[in-house]
């Protein structure tokens, strides 16, 4: 039985003590900013709605860590709270089209036929248009708002997962473990979510990172262009277009939620990068 | 051990070869202390298991190991001493002193690159051609190692040539600045036997009209016997055993030289354990006229979508308790049958019968009973099993889906299958990829058993694995089949295994069975000429 | 490599333009001046709009039988001499000689095609102030007569408005509207089209058959369509424009003190105001929309949003325009009174949904504001930002609580302006509020009649001091126009009327 | 026979794609609140007024019929008058196309050399200092919003420094060289990271390949197989993806186009779409579609070109 001695192969698989540096600086950006958004009426000096018409545009210092804005606000509260929407957009703005994606790219992958077909077909077509643009347009018809903006990218975003996930089960369900399986009288349903995707999910996981960060730049975009969250919610990209015709007398309006924008996306970045490289997928 | 080695006129000349790889821990050590030679003309073998360093040898010879590795000892080429020799200088020898061939002739030619432009490449690098006198010379050298219409074959991609095409334009590349040594690591693995007899003829001929020196390296004793004129036996990075090729196999002296004879298909004794079974009328399993058609895709406009007949019309019957071996090379439809039977591919006609009762193929999900009754293990031990399940949550499953035994036997059922495919259970909270192929390989059997099946497929189980664990396995089927009175289908392409394990066997090529009956008659007086050249191809100790 | 050499000769050419296009850098031609906008030139048919950017176009095209001169005053145009009849119901014309650009002469003619489809064509938006129009007869080639339905004092006024600028009979026949106002439109105004790229910029050159001698003062113009307040700005300091529209109130401070351009705050016919829906609750009580005034700190307001570059508005009318009621209060920011009015009313508690168009800084700024006072008097708010179109949409069918808005009056007669803003019988409901009170309707009407400037004044007065006393509108300020113009020019400014001074304006050497 | 083939099968699953896109444009578009005979019209037209336009536009015609008037104009190649300005879609699309299709093309010119050469460095010197800062670099310029470098680059190149103008498209070749080399970059900056991160992953993951082994066992030197072997199978990954990124660039330009106050055909999409112009958001969305299907199959076909295996 001297074969039994355990091999160690160099196969895919999780190794989670060997986590990427990358990956554990990201963790730590992400989780931080988490944190802050999950605590901050308590990390924060101030309610980041209450205007005080006696202390506009005030610098950093003495009026609060980063100022105020034009009606008062203190800034670095509005950047803490602004965690909150932004994140939960990036959150949501995922999740929402990663799940319709990868049910609609799991079952079309899987079962084929006239459904895979039509599937695509609309796949094609929505990728055929150009993504800020529909999700402007779907904005712009649903009216402004988070929910509204979560929706637009909803319908925009699920065919990146559909096709993803799709071309993962095309070669999965012709792995012999699935055929295994398919020997053992299973159902198929079953075995298309508790074989075939979990097995289908490295390379979704890790896009999803950087879709995150899309999803979060198309936000502020939008904010930017002022089809954003609706007043007066603070969000990032909303908060650097209200900066804008401050910029020369107060830089501090735009500036921090612009670095807390590119601090989280960097986080991101970097979580994707490590999840690709620990997932061994390429991105 | 130190071997003495003699006179001092070898062309190559290892000694006290060692290769260790710098890894996050200790460093792994793949070769230690191997001391061999080769003397100009010299055809050298090289035997060995996964893992016992053969392969790290031949890439230390040609320079071609990792930075990571660090290298000890000496190589000398000619007298020249290659360890420690400066990169140039090395390349400029690599390919027309000394040249290599891989196992895997699709992955080691590049995709985009036409096969005349691959072999002609040495010649423009080494010997400063003109393109244009490099593709003739190209197609000269593509017509030495007999590829037929080598004008065309040289503008072809490597994806429209035959595996053993591909084999031959890789020769053609290696050989084509007429090097003095060729190492050859298993070039003939990845091929079906017929074309395997086919590229070693070419490499004896090459042996024998270049005078072109050859180590070989392969985990295939039989083919090393039959084409080299000493041996290396390696183990666990270590040399345990060298001499002429003849008297190795003959009077091996090393106890793991002994096993790794042993282990060989041919010699089993598997059969002579199995019980002896009647031929009835009423088999157990009947394959009724079963064909089973592929729709390949359109190639114009108009054209229709034409069929491959990957099944064709193909009758054969299982008795109870019987192992009946299925034979053929890759494409042969051997698996199809089997998918077929399963209910894995949908059979365009024919109908497979269980104990005179038919399964409506591709409806067997609904009919549990016979599901239970059939099971089969799959060829790619690691693919076989899903990664992210533990050997306990893979062999559990059916258990808890079909409702085999009550939940809180569990643990123990999985104790008794594991203890049935003689696995150690304390690997039972591991994952495929912390396992060796061959206890992946009695997972996947154990999860067969656990439906406690009356008929086991085994589709190419063994031809993934070493030798000596093929034996391991096959010892173990055989054990299963006489205590359970298992009925078993083994389908493989190694003849000198079927015939070591089977009672009938039936010869498949192109989607037919060619001729069927019992695995001695079948084999020894074989009435077919497919299955005459088959047998022909296979080397033999 | 090739890709290298691509890419030099990438960086080479890029280097190469640099230096190429410092030899005559933008806008250094003196003979034009460009001019940045963020609103757009939609149509070049001045029946067609009355989106501002338009506004901003049409005067320089087409010339009107009056104009008004530096100071504001009323002065004769394409018309040399008129006559008004004793019942004040006929107005005779006389035409000067004047050609439009295409060389053929201004007739009678082209002056009754020209009020004849404001006042009949149904996509025509300036109809209303012309309906009272019965007929207009071309005397002779330079002589045109307008009858009247009843005397009407601002009808001269009207007149002057840039919508009503005179186009030519013959070419709008010749090849009908669609092609006669889209490629290369006959005007009669100071500037003739060379180009326009819709959605980018409308590039002008001087109509030679220009009536007024000595103008246009330049060669010509180009109005440039640039949406983001910044990118104008850069345009400007960058030398790019000559001018920019909307500089921002934010910036105008600091940009006056920098010196590097200049800022002049003109005066406009402009009012920002709160638009109250007086069909639903809760602002169909009066109570609660005087509290809603009551409750506001429009000082303060003022100082934040507009950086006090304009006064707090005291009535529902501009105050650029003839006999505002200067020495109104208006509404005092008075939160005592406020509450209580609304502990009156019983309205506490109520939730308003604030609609605002986007997007719009200043607006968003308001809205925050508002929330926020509104907040003290316990109204509850929610601000809506949505585009534009959905913004008008909900307006005008009246699917709102509370607007910010504003508007602008193209002349100094509160005539039109107050039939806009507070005549709840004049077609738009008082601006969509259903504000509505027969009194003022009536003294409105009564005033266009009026031809003693004296009793005008009283009649207007009167719906000025009832409206804002009823709250029609919660008038928040009278701002100024806000542009920035580079000191390299001379000449250019913009009219209370959204009107460019285009052909006075010239480089300086 | 089979190329033809594989390009008329690409060609015919075109056309079922761009109806759906017409229908699903269309859908949306009524779904969309907003009259857009009020929204150009304004709030001070009458409601006569609006009736009238409703009217000439056939906007009280059903859906479906207003859809079939406008798809069998499209067919005969007319895709109807903007609302707003009046004159032909088609015109004001020619005239809008040229700046977002030489801005493309800039970007592309632009970012494809870097992201070439500093993809091969990555992958050349994987795990080195030269990796870890092009690495670097390539998050920071992901993650920076597009209008917030804009913005920077504004105020330093154009106006502190003033090399570049700030808006605008320019005369000539040069001129627009000139003018859109900020908007270029801006975009660059975003796409270059984007390049580089894949031909870095798909270089080392090719220079472990087998042929690799082989060619080095051939005596190939390192440099000829990495411009003869690695790069060319590396590029095909990437060469997908540039696919993808320029047609996300065509529309992706909006902006950009913002910012820069460039005539260009994202402007005249956010246009219309504030002002409800349908003809445009129509024709410019079949504009779109085509482009992206024209630049798919154009990809497919050069990666065929690279790529034997591709129409076998």
């Amino acid at each position: 039985m001297s074969e039994q001695v355990i091999e160690m192969t160099s196969r895919p698989g999780v190794q989670a003590d060997e986590l990427p540096l990358n990956l554990k600086i990201g963790m730590a950006v992400v989780i931080a900013w988490v944190l802050l958004a999950v605590l901050a009426p308590w990390v924060t000096p101030a309610d980041p709605n209450a205007l005080d018409l006696d202390n506009v545009l005030q610098p950093p210092g003495a009026a609060g860590l980063m100022g105020t804005d034009q009606v008062g606000r203190d800034v670095f509260t509005r950047v803490v709270f602004a965690a909150r929407i932004d994140l939960w957009i990036g959150f949501a703005g995922v999740v929402l089209p990663l799940l319709i994606g990868v049910t609609a790219g799991l079952f079309s992958g899987y079962f084929g036929g006239a459904a895979d077909a039509l599937l695509m077909r609309v796949v094609d077509i929505t990728l055929a248009f150009p993504f800020f643009v529909l999700v402007l347009a779907i904005v712009a018809a649903l009216g402004p708002g988070v929910g509204n903006l979560i929706i637009a990218l909803a319908l925009v975003g699920w065919v990146s997962y559909a096709r993803l996930v799709r071309a993962e089960v095309m070669v999965i369900r012709n792995a012999e473990y699935i055929q295994a399986v398919r020997t053992l009288g299973f159902n198929r349903f079953y075995i298309l979510f508790r074989h075939v995707m979990p097995n289908a999910m490295a390379p979704v996981i890790v896009y999803a990172m950087t879709d995150m960060l899309l999803v979060i730049l198309a936000g502020a975009g939008l904010g930017f262009i002022g089809l954003g969250v609706q007043p007066p919610t603070a969000e990032w990209g909303a908060m650097i277009a209200d900066g804008q015709p401050y910029i020369e007398e107060a830089w501090w309006i735009s500036l921090f939620p612009g670095l807390a924008a590119i601090s989280f996306g960097i986080g991101l970045s970097l979580i994707g990068d490590g999840l690709a490289r620990m997932l061994r997928v390429s991105n | 051990m130190a071997v003495a080695i003699g006179s001092g006129d070898a062309l190559l000349r290892v000694r006290d070869l060692g290769v260790a790889f710098a890894g996050q821990g200790a460093p792994v050590t793949a070769v230690n202390n191997a001391s061999f030679e080769l003397h100009a003309g010299e055809v050298l073998g090289i035997v060995g298991e996964s893992g016992s360093g053969k392969s790290v040898t031949l890439r230390a010879i040609m320079g071609l190991l990792p930075a990571t590795a660090s290298i000890t000892g000496s190589v000398r080429f000619d007298g020249q001493e290659i360890l420690g020799m400066d990169p140039e200088s090395l390349r400029q020898m690599r390919g027309r002193s000394l040249s290599m061939i891989f196992q895997n002739p699709s992955s080691h030619l590049d995709p985009l690159m036409t096969i005349g432009r691959q072999v002609a490449e040495p010649l423009l690098q080494h010997e400063k051609m003109r393109p244009a006198k490099a593709r003739e010379s190209a197609i000269k050298i593509l017509g030495e190692v007999r590829i037929d219409r080598p004008e065309q074959r040289a503008a072809n991609y490597p994806h429209q040539l035959s595996g053993g095409m591909k084999q031959r334009a890789m020769i053609a590349s290696a050989i084509a600045c007429r090097p003095r040594l060729l190492l050859a690591d298993e070039p003939t693995t990845a091929l079906d036997v017929t074309v395997q007899a086919h590229i070693l003829a070419l490499l004896a001929d090459l042996n024998r009209s270049r005078g072109l020196s050859m180590v070989l390296v392969s985990h295939d004793l039989a083919v090393i016997a039959q084409v080299c004129d000493r041996v290396v036996v390696m183990k666990d990075g270590e040399v345990v055993e060298q001499g002429a090729a003849g008297k190795l196999v003959t009077t091996p002296q090393h106890p793991y030289t002994q096993r790794l004879i042993e282990s060989q298909p041919g010699r089993l004794a598997a059969v002579a354990a199995a019980p002896t079974v009647a031929i009835t009328d009423s088999p157990l399993l009947e394959i009724r006229n079963l064909g089973v058609q592929f729709r390949l895709p359109r190639t114009g406009l108009l054209r229709p979508k034409a069929l491959l007949k990957a099944v064709d019309d193909v009758s054969i019957g299982l008795q109870r308790g019987e192992t009946l071996g299925i034979v053929g090379e890759s494409g042969s439809g051997k698996s199809t049958v089997a998918r077929a039977i399963m209910g894995l591919e949908t059979p365009a006609q024919g109908d497979v019968l269980l104990d005179g009762r038919s399964i409506r193929a591709g409806r067997l999900a609904g009919q549990p009973d016979f599901r239970r009754r059939i099971q089969m293990a799959f060829q790619n031990p690691f693919d076989s099993l899903n990664p992210r399940f533990t050997v306990r949550q893979t062999i559990v499953e059916p258990l808890r889906k079909h409702r085999l035994v009550p939940a809180d036997r569990f643990d123990a059922r999985v104790a008794e299958l594991m203890a049935l495919v003689e696995l150690d259970p304390r690997l039972a909270d591991r994952k495929p990829g912390q396992l060796s192929g061959g206890q992946c390989q009695r997972v996947g059997i154990a999860r067969a058993l656990a439906m406690e099946p009356e008929i086991l497929i085994a589709d190419e189980i063994t031809s993934a694995l070493d030798v000596t664990i093929q034996a391991q396995i096959i010892e173990l089927l055989n054990r299963l089949r006489s205590q359970t009175g298992l009925s078993i289908i083994f389908i493989s392409h190694d003849l000198a295994l079927v015939r070591s394990f089977c009672h009938r066997v039936a010869v498949f090529e192109a989607g037919r069975v060619v001729e069927a009956g019992n695995v001695e008659k079948v084999l020894s007086e074989p009435q077919h000429p497919y299955t005459q050249t088959l047998i022909a191809s296979v080397p033999e100790l | 490599m090739r890709i290298s050499v691509m890419f030099l000769a990438l960086m080479l050419t890029s280097i190469g333009s640099i230096a190429s296009a410092d030899e005559s850098p933008p806008g250094s031609r003196p003979d034009i001046i460009r001019i940045a906008s963020g609103s757009r030139t939609l149509t070049l048919d001045p029946t067609r709009s009355w989106n501002s950017g338009d506004i901003e176009t049409f005067g320089q095209l087409y010339s009107r039988l009056f104009r008004r001169d530096q100071a504001g005053n009323l002065q004769p145009g394409l018309a040399e001499r008129w006559e008004m009849s004793a019942d004040a119901r006929t107005y005779t014309f006389h035409l000067r000689d004047a050609r439009f650009s295409d060389g053929t002469p201004i007739t009678a003619d082209d002056v009754r095609f020209t009020l004849l489809r404001m006042r009949d064509d149904p996509e025509a938006l300036y109809s209303e102030p012309v309906s009272g129009v019965v007929d207009v007869v071309a005397v002779d080639q330079r002589t045109v007569r307008v009858m009247l339905a009843e005397p009407n004092v601002p009808f001269l006024d009207t007149l002057e408005v840039c919508f009503l600028g005179i186009t030519s009979r013959a070419d709008v026949e010749n090849r009908g509207p669609g092609k006669a106002f889209t490629e290369h439109p006959v005007t009669s105004g100071p500037y003739r089209v060379r180009e326009w790229k819709p959605g980018d910029r409308l590039v002008l050159e001087a109509n030679p058959y220009y009536w007024r001698e000595g103008f246009p003062r330049n060669g010509g113009a180009e109005l440039i369509e640039v949406i983001d307040a910044n990118t104008r700005i850069a345009m400007l300091l960058a030398g790019e424009v000559d001018a920019i529209r909307q500089l921002g109130w934010s910036r105008a401070e600091s940009f006056r003190a920098q010196g590097k351009v200049s800022v002049p705050l003109e005066p406009a016919n402009l009012i920002w105001l709160i638009l109250l829906n007086h069909a639903q609750p809760p602002f169909d009580d009066l109570r609660v929309r005087q509290a809603a005034a009551l409750a506001l700190d429009r000082q303060a307001m003022a100082r934040v949003v507009l950086r006090n570059l304009g006064r707090v508005a005291n009535t529902t009318m501009p105050a650029s325009l003839d006999h505002h009621l200067a020495d109104f209060p208006g509404w005092p920011y008075d939160l005592e009174r406020a509450r209580q009015l609304m502990a009156e009313a019983g309205a506490a508690g109520h939730e308003v949904v604030i609609n605002i168009a986007a997007p719009s800084p200043q607006m968003e700024l308001i809205g925050l504001i508002l929330q926020a006072q509104w907040a003290d008097i316990g109204l509850k708010t929610r601000i809506v930002k949505m585009d534009q179109g959905q913004e008008v949409q909900r307006l005008m069918d009246g699917d709102y609580n509370a607007s910010i808005n504003w508007w602008y009056n193209e002349n100094p007669d509160p005539d039109l302006a107050l039939r806009w803003a507070v005549c709840g019988s004049c077609g738009n409901r008082a601006y969509y509020t259903n504000y509505s009170n027969k009194e003022v309707d009536r003294l409105i009407a009564e005033a266009a009649r009026e031809p003693d400037p004296a009793l005008r004044r009283v009649l207007y007065q009167r719906v000025q001091r009832i409206s804002t006393e009823e709250v029609a509108q919660i008038p928040l300020f009278y701002p100024p126009w806000v542009n920035a113009y580079s000191h390299a020019i001379e000449g250019l400014g913009m009219t209370p009327a959204l009107q460019w001074t285009l052909e006075n304006a010239r480089h300086l050497r | 026979m089979t190329r033809a083939y594989w390009l008329l099968q690409r060609l015919t699953q075109l056309l079922p794609v761009l109806l759906g896109i017409s229908v699903i444009c269309f859908a949306l578009l009524q779904m969309i609140p907003g009259d857009p005979a009020r929204i150009i019209l304004g709030s001070r037209a009458s409601p006569e007024a609006v009736a009238a336009m409703r009217d000439r536009l056939g906007l009280d015609q059903p859906a479906l019929q207003q859809y079939l008037t406008y798809m069998s104009k499209v067919i005969r190649g007319d895709f109807g008058e903007s609302i707003s300005y009046k004159v032909p879609v088609s015109k004001l699309i020619l005239e809008h196309a040229p700046v977002t299709g030489f801005l493309a093309v800039y970007v592309i010119a632009l970012a494809v050399p870097i992201a070439l050469i500093l993809g091969m460095l990555a992958a050349r010197y994987r795990g080195t200092w030269v990796d870890h800062l092009i690495r670097m670099l390539s998050v920071l310029g992901m993650t920076m919003p597009v209008f917030w470098l804009a913005i920077l680059m504004l105020r330093l190149f154009s106006i502190d420094l003033g090399w570049f103008p700030v808006s605008g498209y320019g005369q000539g070749f040069l001129g627009h060289l000139h003018h859109l080399f900020l908007p270029a970059v801006s975009i660059s900056i975003w796409m270059i990271p984007v390049l580089v991160r894949n031909l870095r992953a798909s270089i080392v993951q090719q220079s472990v390949a087998d042929y690799v082994l082989a060619g080095r066992a051939k005596g190939l030197t390192e440099r000829h197989i990495f411009t003869h072997h690695i790069l060319k199978n590396a590029s095909l990954p990437t060469l997908n993806l540039f696919g993808v990124l320029v047609a996300y660039l065509i529309g992706g330009t909006v902006i950009v186009e913002l910012v820069y106050a460039l005539p260009g055909l994202g402007l005249l999409m956010f246009n219309a779409i504030l002002g409800r112009d349908y003809p445009i958001i129509q024709g410019l969305t079949l504009f779109y579609a085509l482009a992206t299907v024209v630049i798919t199959l154009v990809t497919d076909i050069l990666s065929g070109l690279i790529d034997p295996r591709v129409k076998a």
